[in-house]
C-alpha cells in the first residue's frame, strides 16, 4: 500500500516543489524586510527617546503575545476595512515581516545593549556623534552577540511561514493538506513536508551554530 | 466586517472561552514543566564527554528545530498507533509540545551554562564538589537565572504552539475561537477574544519573569 | 585651561560632587586621589560631559562645558581621554583604533591620519604592533594603543582616570613611562591615579577628594610628607603600608 | 449592485474551501475540480466573466465574504438559522445526509449500538456534528479540524470507536484508503440542505443564483453533476 | 605537605611547567612571584589538580595527586583554594557560600555547618555581613568571604592565587590582615601576590619564576635585599619602582 502512495506522491511532486517555492519565496521577502524594520526598531529600543521605547515595547508584547494567525486575519481580512486592500501574497510578506521585525527588534535591542559601556564613552570622549558611535563602534561589535539568535529567528519565520496557508497562499504546507485528501497516508504526506521544511532550515540552524563557533572565538576578553 | 462588532455574543460563548482558557493554561503549564526537564536533560546530555549521549542529544535537537510542530504532532497522533501505543490526546499533546519545546530549552541553557564565568566552575571543583553536584548546586541555577529572558520567550512559543492541539482534536483557546466563527459565522468577535485571552497569558508570563528575574539574578561578583 | 568653579552634581540623591572649585593652568600636571567612591572619576569626566554637571561652571579652553547648548564635539575633540579598562576597540586594529576619530571628526584625510597614528604609536613605543587587534595585546600594549588613540586627536588637554590599576605590576611601568614623557613636553593633564611614586616625579599639584569634596590640593612634596586633614593621612597610610 | 461590479470586473471570485472530494478537491493532474467548482465554472460561463477562486480553510471563509474579498462563498455549507442571521444563503441545490461509519472489525453493527460513552469523532462546527450531537447526545465527541480523511485516520488510528460525516464525502474520500478499512452504518442520521451563500448587501447576485439553480434543474445539468460527483463514485475515472 | 618532584606540564605544545621541583613543609607560608605568565597559577593550581599534569611526582598530605586513579574529592577537601576574582557564588548568601561545600561534601549536618560558616565569617571581619549576596559586598569584603569559605572545609593547606590584585588600594589591607592571620595559626600556605610587604613579613620562603621555571627560592629578606640571578633583579626592580 506504502508503495502505491508513494508513486502518488511522487506525481505531485511538482505541486510540492511550486510549494517550497511559494514558502521560500514568502520567507525571503519577509525576512528581508523584517531584518531591515526589525534593525531599525531595536536600535531605536536600546537608545535613549523614551517615547519610542515604550512605543516599540508595546508594539512588540502586541505582536509577541497574540497568535500569528490572528494578525494574519487582522492584516488580511481587517484591514480592507480601513481601505487597505491587499492580496493573500503582500498579506502575507507583510504579517510575517512584522512578526518578524519585532523578534529581530529585541534581539538587536539586547546585542547592542551588551556592548560594554566603555566603547560608546571611548567613542563619545573622541568626539564621535551618536550615530557615528553606532555605525562604527557599537554596532559591529552587537553584531556578534546579534547574529546567533538572528539566524536562529530566521528558521522560526520558515516555520512560521506556514500559517499564512490559512489565507490561501500555497506553500508547502498547503500543499501538504490538498494533497493528504488524494493520499490519505497523513503520516507520509506530512512526512516529506517536513522534509521540505527541513531541507530549508537546516542549513540555517547550521549556519547558525556556525556563527556563534565563530563568534565566540573572534570575542575577545575585554 | 467589524461595523457589526457583537459584544454580545462575545459573551455568550464566555463560558465556552473560560473552559478553554483553563485548558491552555494548565496544558501549557504541564509541557512548559516537562520542556524544562527534558531541556535540562537534553543539554546535559549535548555537553557530555560521552560521544554517543552528545551524537543523540545532537539529533533530538537539530530534527526537532527544523521541521514544523504540526509534522511531530501527526507523527505522535498517527504514527504512534501503528506502533499499537495507544495514548489520550492531551497525553499526545504534551509529549509533542513538550518534546519540541524541550529541544529549544536545551539550546538555551546550553547558552547560559556556556556563558557562566569558568572561575565558577573552577571555584566549585576546587571545593571538591562532583560534576552533578556542580550542576545542581552552582551552573543550573545561574544559567537558568540568566536564562530567564529566552526562557520566556519559548515559554511564549510554546502557549501559541498549544494552539496546534486543536487539530488533534483537544479543546483550547484557539478552538473556542473557531466555534465562535464556525456557529455564528462571527469571526472579528472570535478571533479578536481568542487574542486578548493570549495577550493575558503573555503578560502573566512576562510579570512572572520579570519578578523570578530580580529574584534569581544576582549580578556577578564585581 | 579647565575652571571649576562650584561645581556640583548628583545622582539622582546622591550628591557625588560637592562645590568643586578647581583651576588647571596650561601645561600643569594634576594627579588626583582619594578613597574609592569619592568621586574622582566623576570629577573628570565631567570636563568633557561624560557627565553632564547640574550646578556651576565649567569651562575648558575658554569653552563653558556647563552650558547645555554648546556643541561638545569641538570641546571633545580637543580632549584624550584615557580610561582604566582601555576601551580599545575590539573590532579594529591598533592603527584603525588611532585613525578613527580624526578621520570621522576631525575630517583629516586617511593618508595623513594614518601617517599620524603610526607617528603616535612608535611614541608610545609600539611600532611592531601597529596590525595587532587588542585582543592580541597586553594590557600594558592595549593602554599604550588608548593613549596613542587619544594623543591621535592633537589633544590639548589628556584625562587619565586609573589608566594603570587594571595593569600587572610588571606592565604599570611602560604606561608611567609614556605618561611622564608627555608630562616633560607639556601637556596639560589630570591623572586619577594611586601612583604615588608617579605623582612625586611629575606631578604640580596632587588633589585630594573624599565624599565629593576637595579636602586637600598641595605640590606632591607637601601633601605626601605633610597632609593636612586627618582623612589624608589615613588614606596615605592606608594605600602605603601594605 | 454586487451583479454590477462583477460585470464590470470581468470576474467573479468565489471563496472556496479546498477540503476534499467530491465537492472541492485538487485532483491528480494538479487541477482544482468537484461538484461546487464545475457547478461555479457554470456560473461565471452564464454570467459570461472568469473566475477566480479564492481558497481558504474553513475559518476564512466567512471572513473573506464579509471582508469583501469574495463576491460568494461555493462551500458544502449547510444553512443553519444561526449562520443565516450573518450572511444570506442561496435556496438548497441538494441535500445530504450524514452517516455513521466504523472500523471494519467493530463490534458496532448499527446505529442502535452506539452508547453513552462511545468515543465519537466529528468535524468542528459540522452538520455532522450537530446531527450527531443530536441522535447520540450521551456519546463522546472529539473534534477535528481539517478535512474528512482525517476523520477515517482517526478511526483507522482507534482514536475513535465510530465517526460522523457527510454520506457522499465520507464515501468518496474512502475509495483512497485500502479496501476494507472502515465500514459505513446503514442508515442516516439526518438530511440538510446544501447551499451557497452570498452576503446581504447582494441581493441581486442572490436572486441570479437562485434563478441559475432553477434553469439547471430544468435542464437536468444540476442533476448530471450530482449524479456524476456525490451519487456515484464515477468520477474517480477521470480524476 | 606538599612535595613537587620533577614536574612538567604542557599546554598542547606550550611548556609552561619545567622541571618543577619544591617541597613545602607543614606550617609553612610560600610566596610564589615572577612576571606575567610565567606559570605561577599553573604551579598552585596543580595542586589540586585544577590542572594536570603530565610528568612527575606531586604528593600533597601524601596523597599522590599525579596519579589519575586517586580520588581528588578527598584531596581537594583538604586544601582551600582563593581566587584572584574571588569566584563566590552569586546566588547564594555569604553564609550559604561558605556553608555549601561542608553540607554537600564533607557530609556535615546542617546545623553544625551554619554554627562553622558563622565563626569563620566573624574571624574574617564579616559579622554583620553574613546574610548579604556577593553584589552587595566590597571587593575586598567579597574576597573575605572566599578565604572563610575556604577555611570552612577546615583544610590543611590554603592555596591563594593573587588574592589582592583585583582589589581597590584600599581595601588590600583588610585581606592581607586575615591572611596574616592564618599565617600566624599556623597554617601551610602558598600565596601567589606580588604584595612585597606581606612576603617579607610572614613568608618562610619566596619562590620566584620564570618562564616556567623555578628560578630563585629564597627566605624573603635574601630575596629582596640580594636576588642572585639578573632576572630576580630586573624583575624586583620592575614592581617596586613606580
Ligand atoms: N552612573 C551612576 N549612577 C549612580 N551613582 C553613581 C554612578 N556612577 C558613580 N556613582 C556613585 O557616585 C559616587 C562617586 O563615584 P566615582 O566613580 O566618581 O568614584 P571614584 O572616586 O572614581 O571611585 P573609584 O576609585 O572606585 O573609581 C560613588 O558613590 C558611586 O557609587
Ligand atoms: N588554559 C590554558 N590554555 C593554554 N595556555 C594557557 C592556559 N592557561 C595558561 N596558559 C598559558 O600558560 C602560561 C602560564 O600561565 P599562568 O596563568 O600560569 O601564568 P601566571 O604566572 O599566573 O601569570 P599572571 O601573573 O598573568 O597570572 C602563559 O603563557 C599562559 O598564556
Ligand atoms: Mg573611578
Ligand atoms: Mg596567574
Amino acid at each position: 500500500m506504502w508503495g502505491f502512495y508513494f508513486n502518488e506522491l511522487i506525481r505531485s511532486l511538482p505541486s510540492f516543489l511550486e510549494g517550497l517555492w511559494m514558502t521560500v519565496a514568502v520567507s525571503g521577502l519577509s525576512l528581508l524586510a523584517g531584518t531591515v524594520i526589525g534593525f531599525i526598531c531595536g536600535i531605536f529600543r536600546a537608545g535613549k527617546n523614551r517615547i519610542l521605547r515604550t512605543i516599540i515595547g508595546a508594539w512588540v508584547d502586541l505582536i509577541r503575545g497574540t497568535p500569528f494567525l490572528v494578525q494574519v486575519f487582522i492584516i488580511f481580512f481587517i484591514l480592507p476595512s480601513a481601505g487597505i486592500e491587499l492580496e493573500a501574497f503582500s498579506a502575507a510578506v507583510i504579517a510575517l515581516s512584522n512578526l518578524t521585525a519585532s523578534f529581530i527588534c529585541e534581539i538587536v535591542a539586547s546585542g547592542i545593549i551588551a556592548v560594554p559601556k566603555g566603547q560608546s564613552e571611548a567613542a563619545t570622549a573622541a568626539g564621535l556623534s551618536p550615530f557615528q558611535q553606532l555605525w562604527y563602534i557599537v554596532l559591529p561589535q552587537a553584531m556578534r552577540s546579534i547574529l546567533p539568535p538572528l539566524v536562529g529567528q530566521y528558521v522560526l519565520l520558515v516555520k512560521d511561514s506556514s500559517v499564512v496557508s490559512a489565507i490561501g497562499v500555497v506553500d508547502i504546507t498547503r500543499v501538504g493538506w490538498l494533497t493528504v485528501q488524494r493520499i490519505p497516508e497523513g503520516l507520509m504526506v506530512f512526512g516529506l513536508v517536513g522534509l521540505l521544511y527541513f531541507a530549508i532550515c537546516y542549513p540555517l540552524i547550521n549556519l547558525s551554530g556556525y556563527l556563534e563557533r565563530r563568534m565566540t572565538v573572534v570575542s575577545t576578553k575585554l | 466586517m467589524l461595523e457589526a462588532f457583537n459584544f454580545r455574543a462575545i459573551l455568550e460563548y464566555m463560558p465556552t472561552y473560560g473552559q478553554c482558557f483553563l485548558a491552555t493554561l494548565w496544558l501549557s503549564a504541564l509541557s512548559l514543566f516537562g520542556a524544562i526537564l527534558v531541556g535540562i536533560a537534553a543539554c546535559a546530555m549535548r555537553l557530555s564527554h560521552s560521544r554517543l549521549l552528545s551524537g543523540a542529544a545532537g539529533v533530538y535537537i537539530e530534527s526537532i528545530r527544523s521541521t514544523p510542530l504540526l509534522a511531530q504532532l501527526y507523527f505522535f497522533y498517527f504514527g504512534l498507533p501503528t506502533f499499537g501505543v495507544m495514548l489520550p490526546e492531551w497525553v499526545t499533546g504534551v509529549i509533542a509540545l513538550t518534546l519540541n519545546s524541550g529541544a529549544y530549552y536545551a539550546e538555551i541553557i546550553r547558552a547560559g551554562i556556556q556563558a557562566i564565568h569558568s572561575g565558577q566552575i573552577e571555584a566549585g571543583i576546587a571545593s571538591g564538589f562532583s560534576y552533578l553536584q556542580r550542576m545542581r548546586y552552582i551552573i543550573l541555577p545561574q544559567a537558568l537565572g540568566m536564562t530567564i529572558r529566552p526562557m520566556l520567550g519559548q515559554a511564549i512559543v510554546l502557549v501559541k504552539d498549544s494552539s496546534l492541539l486543536s487539530l488533534i482534536s483537544i479543546l483550547e483557546l484557539t478552538r473556542a475561537g473557531q466555534l465562535l466563527t464556525s456557529e455564528r459565522f462571527m469571526p472579528a468577535e472570535g478571533f479578536l477574544t481568542t487574542a486578548v485571552f493570549y495577550l493575558i497569558i503573555y503578560y502573566m508570563l512576562k510579570a512572572f519573569s520579570g519578578w523570578s528575574e530580580k529574584k534569581l539574578i544576582f549580578r556577578e561578583a564585581h | 585651561m579647565i575652571s571649576f568653579k562650584n561645581v556640583n552634581k548628583w545622582y539622582g540623591d546622591l550628591h557625588v560632587l560637592k562645590n568643586i572649585d578647581l583651576e588647571v593652568a596650561e601645561g600643569e600636571v594634576v594627579v588626583v586621589c582619594g578613597p574609592s567612591g569619592s568621586g574622582k572619576s566623576t570629577l573628570i569626566r565631567c570636563i568633557n560631559r561624560l557627565e553632564p554637571i547640574q550646578e556651576g561652571e565649567l569651562v575648558v579652553d575658554s569653552m563653558a562645558v556647563h552650558d547645555k547648548k554648546i556643541n561638545m564635539t569641538k570641546v571633545r575633540a580637543d580632549i584624550g581621554f584615557v580610561f582604566q579598562s582601555f576601551n580599545l576597540y575590539p573590532h579594529m586594529t591598533a592603527l584603525q583604533n588611532t585613525i578613527i576619530a580624526p578621520v570621522k571628526v576631525r575630517k583629516m584625510n586617511k593618508d595623513e591620519a594614518e601617517r599620524l597614528g603610526r607617528e603616535m604609536l612608535v611614541r608610545v613605543g609600539l611600532e611592531e604592533r601597529i596590525d595587532h587587534y587588542p585582543a592580541q595585546l597586553s594590557g600594558g600594549q592595549q593602554q599604550r594603543v588608548a593613549i596613542a588613540r587619544g594623543l591621535c586627536m592633537q589633544p590639548k588637554i589628556m584625562l587619565f582616570d586609573e589608566p594603570t590599576s587594571a595593569l600587572d605590576p610588571e606592565m604599570i611601568n611602560e604606561v608611567l613611562d609614556v605618561m611622564r614623557g608627555l608630562a616633560r613636553e607639556g601637556m596639560t593633564m589630570m591623572v586619577v591615579t594611586h601612583e604615588m611614586g608617579f605623582a612625586r616625579e611629575v606631578a604640580s599639584r596632587v588633589v585630594f577628594m573624599d565624599e565629593g569634596q576637595i579636602i586637600e590640593m598641595a605640590p606632591p612634596d607637601d601633601f605626601f610628607t605633610n597632609p593636612q586633614t586627618d582623612r589624608g593621612k589615613f588614606f596615605l597610610k592606608s594605600i602605603l603600608t601594605h | 449592485g454586487t451583479l454590477d461590479e462583477i460585470s464590470k470586473r470581468g470576474e467573479i471570485r468565489i471563496a472556496c474551501q479546498t477540503q476534499g472530494a467530491p465537492f472541492s478537491f485538487v485532483d491528480r493532474n494538479g487541477d482544482r475540480t468537484g461538484s461546487s467548482v464545475e457547478l461555479c465554472n457554470l456560473i461565471a460561463k452564464e454570467m459570461g466573466v472568469k473566475v477566480k477562486y479564492l481558497n481558504y480553510d474553513w475559518d476564512g471563509l466567512t471572513p473573506a465574504l464579509l471582508s469583501k474579498k469574495a463576491d460568494m462563498l461555493a462551500a458544502d455549507m449547510t444553512p443553519t438559522l444561526k449562520r443565516a442571521m450573518r450572511i444570506a444563503f442561496t435556496d438548497p441545490y441538494m441535500y445530504v445526509g450524514s452517516v455513521v461509519f466504523v472500523k471494519q472489525d467493530s463490534p458496532i453493527k448499527t446505529l442502535e449500538d452506539i452508547k453513552a460513552g462511545t468515543k465519537m469523532a466529528v468535524l468542528l462546527g459540522s452538520t455532522g456534528e450537530s446531527d450527531a450531537r443530536k441522535v447520540f447526545p450521551d456519546a463522546k465527541y472529539k473534534t477535528y479540524k481539517g478535512g474528512g480523511p482525517l476523520l477515517i485516520n482517526a478511526v483507522i488510528a482507534g482514536h475513535v470507536e465510530a465517526a460522523v460525516n457527510d454520506g457522499s464525502s465520507v464515501r468518496s474520500q474512502i475509495s483512497n484508503f485500502p479496501p476494507n478499512s472502515v465500514r459505513i452504518l446503514e442508515g442516516q442520521l439526518s438530511r440538510s440542505p446544501l447551499a451557497f451563500a452570498v452576503r446581504y448587501d447582494s441581493p441581486d447576485l442572490k436572486n441570479w443564483l437562485n434563478l441559475f439553480f432553477l434553469h439547471k434543474k430544468l435542464d437536468g445539468s444540476l442533476d448530471e453533476n450530482l449524479d456524476y460527483w456525490v451519487n456515484s463514485l464515477d468520477w474517480k475515472k477521470d480524476h
